[in-house]
């Protein structure tokens, strides 16, 4: 039997160390797994890679984390929000790595990562600071640059619902980057409003099928 | 002198947003231009962050913070909206499937040149979003701007000294004293605002501006 | 108002003309566009250049748009069926073009059409005979070959709902290559079995937002 | 002499298919694989054209011809399906997904080499459909065929002759009278069926044949 429900954070943060990479889900607040990003914390894990789009909205998970210094380096396409200063201040005193990547070729090298592509040409960055070292080509006449997949060795999610198999549905825009990086993760770990049972989601709206999901929480409220 | 509030920027971008049109409206200023859509007109408005069919602010207390904007603000969604992923989202705006996507600035060049993700200032952490996704992707960009810096710098240029978001991308631009086409590589003025001359225009402007033969005045109502 | 219905087949299938270039969705018969494709049949539409994964099941659509010669060339991976031999007659005779992709490759080379996709690097088809006359490459230590995007003047699409913008959904394994192909093409028409009220699709359940849709045509039974 | 139908092949794959195994089954003698797995195994099985969970056959009058396997036969969902549309099955076989994958073949190599889509007969119109895609993509590559040809011809070579699906990409053949690892570019033989000694194997193979040192009996029931 295929049962991908796991019960404590212990289990859901299994083969976790220091210095993993890890992908977590979120537009701002919207998505973002702060319960299963807090384990962490608790946890005690340190020099951390993290690949999300913002470095932390508000208070929660990975702001918490960036206070704390457990994180070496964030690759994103937007670190700063307008309610923490935390990345500016551990930026400034030289203490946070910042990759800054387009929001679009960061979102596609992930999917590259998760669909075997080994790279793309996009005319994102072209004539940009963010093209320098990357490859350039052009093809038919409009210039390219070469980005790479990204993947990591844990995707955090947060979903709406999923059933034992690991089927996800996602809640309005909190679906943002969830569904890209349960494909290109090593193993991801998913934090749910509700585990439901299997056949209680209809298959034409599994947003992300269970075989990208590794382990599933439930995290009420979360 | 005659300035426009960034309200009536924002609302005379929303009189060139036609029935029909699939637009994108950054951060900032831009979010402005959708509360002055006519009414008459069937506009769908894109989010970066996964949606197509933004609706108007929700009332006080009615906020969902699973559906937010690319601001981070709540909205709602309107009859016919439909959500989707990131990496969907992105295909959408880098495949060229939307009609006009509406930017800040720092500068723009008279060939069409976009600054608006970083200064010359190392000291803050860069940050680039969806800007440049969204200049190459949109078969049109506007732009909302001041004239001037806060500084009375102009943002006009013959060539951006900040890092670009994307070159040649700009196809017209509403500042606080005019509304500028890019033709040609030449800054085109169609509309200038009551009480600017074009000399005092031309002064605000670190760029050669041609007037257009049937420049008229820029009018927007009290906003 | 945006409003893409049409209301016959005239309408549906404005602007194209001899040497058209046409993705026609659908896996077998599931999702074919059976009733827009013998349209162009009775519009006299010549030398025709099809993408689609078959060229043809049984007796509708494309077989009957092959038996009447009107197709040039077929893009496709897999050009016969069990339950016709047109395509297998007119190889054999020289008056059929085929060109074989990989169907991942196929459906992939759309997907960069329609996202902007300069162009990505895939393990598939590497070492054999498809990979001839492709550059190819190695990133660490695998070998890809590079594939570029296709498009398509038009696309011919079968869903199951769609509202007045366009908006789509699918019935089961008929969505396979509509999807895809909506993005890709100049212009998407699709006769889907009912027109709903705007509004009527929930928004998280909507599979082709009507972005990628121009023209829409109600077909009962199609 | 002794020889396993298509059916038994089939079983004998089947009983090396693991509880929470993601597999696709591809077309013709692999389809009849899913009727064999052990009903105290959850095996979910994937379908090219955008299918995960396949369920059994529907009862004749039932079919829905809107929901077809990659052999565009007749299938339905079990509990936990999804539904997804092409390029993401694709994403999903490609990006190495799924557990294992079962095809067919004209002929396997001792390097893993596969060719199952074309023949040297340029007369007839070449078709290759997923296979390229799902021999590269799947973790395990799981081959059905017979020994040898109709026409007495080893399907099993040191080298193919025929244009290459994949090159090194076999991991295990399930032949009429074998079990045959593909170990550091050698077929390694794990299982023969009773009466076939390991010299008719041999004759029967194209090229060096190792017998495993724990090489048993492949029994299967009677099918």
């Amino acid at each position: 039997m295929i049962d991908k429900r796991v019960y404590d954070f212990d289990a859901a943060l299994e083969g976790m160390a220091d210095g993993a990479t890890i992908m977590s889900s979120g537009f701002g607040a919207a998505g973002a797994p702060q319960e299963l990003l807090e384990a962490v914390l608790d946890c005690g894990f340190r020099d951390l890679v993290i690949i999300s789009n913002n470095a932390g909205e508000g208070e929660r998970g990975l702001i918490k984390l960036l206070k704390e210094k457990r994180i070496a380096k964030v690759i994103c396409s937007f670190p700063t929000s307008s309610n923490s200063e935390i990345t500016k201040e551990l930026y400034a005193a030289g203490l946070l790595e910042l990759e800054i990547v387009p929001q679009g070729t960061l979102s596609e090298r992930m999917r590259a990562g998760g669909a075997g592509i080994g790279g793309f040409y996009t005319r994102t960055s072209v004539d940009t600071p963010l093209a320098e070292g990357k490859e350039s080509r052009s093809f038919e006449g409009i210039d390219y640059v070469l980005e790479r997949p990204l993947t990591a060795q844990f995707a955090f999610i947060k979903a709406r619902e999923a059933d034992r198999w690991g089927n996800l549905t996602y809640n309005l825009s909190a679906r943002n980057f969830g569904p890209t990086m349960a494909m290109a993760a090593d193993t991801t770990i998913v934090q749910v409003d509700q585990i439901v049972e299997l056949g209680d989601i209809d298959p034409e709206q599994v947003v992300t099928p269970g075989i990208y999901v590794d382990r599933i929480i439930e995290v009420k409220g979360g | 002198m005659a300035r426009l509030s960034r309200k009536q920027i924002a609302w005379r971008v929303a009189q060139d947003i036609q029935d029909g049109t699939y637009v994108n409206l950054g951060i900032g200023a831009p979010e402005l231009v959708a509360n002055y859509l006519p009414d008459d007109r069937e506009v769908i408005i894109h989010c970066e962050n996964g949606l197509l069919g933004m609706g108007p602010t929700p009332p006080e207390g009615e906020e969902n913070p699973d559906l937010i904007n690319a601001g981070k603000k709540p909205v709602t969604l309107v009859n016919g909206a439909s959500i989707f992923h990131h990496t969907d989202s992105f295909a959408m705006i880098r495949g060229g499937h939307l009609d006009i996507c509406v930017l800040g600035a720092f500068q723009v060049s008279e060939r069409g040149d976009l600054a608006n993700w970083a200064t010359l200032d190392n000291s803050r952490p860069p940050g680039v979003g969806g800007a440049m996704d969204l200049a190459l992707g949109a078969k049109d960009v506007f732009i909302i701007t001041d004239q001037c810096t806060r500084d009375d710098q102009p943002k006009l240029l013959e060539s951006c000294t900040y890092p670009l978001t994307g070159k040649g991308v700009v196809s017209r631009v509403y500042t606080d004293h005019a509304l500028i086409d890019l033709e040609n590589n030449t800054f085109v003025v169609r509309e200038i605002v009551e009480g600017i001359s074009q000399e005092e225009l031309q002064n605000m402007t670190g760029a050669n501006l041609v007037i257009a033969d049937n420049c008229t005045t820029l009018r927007t109502p009290e906003l």
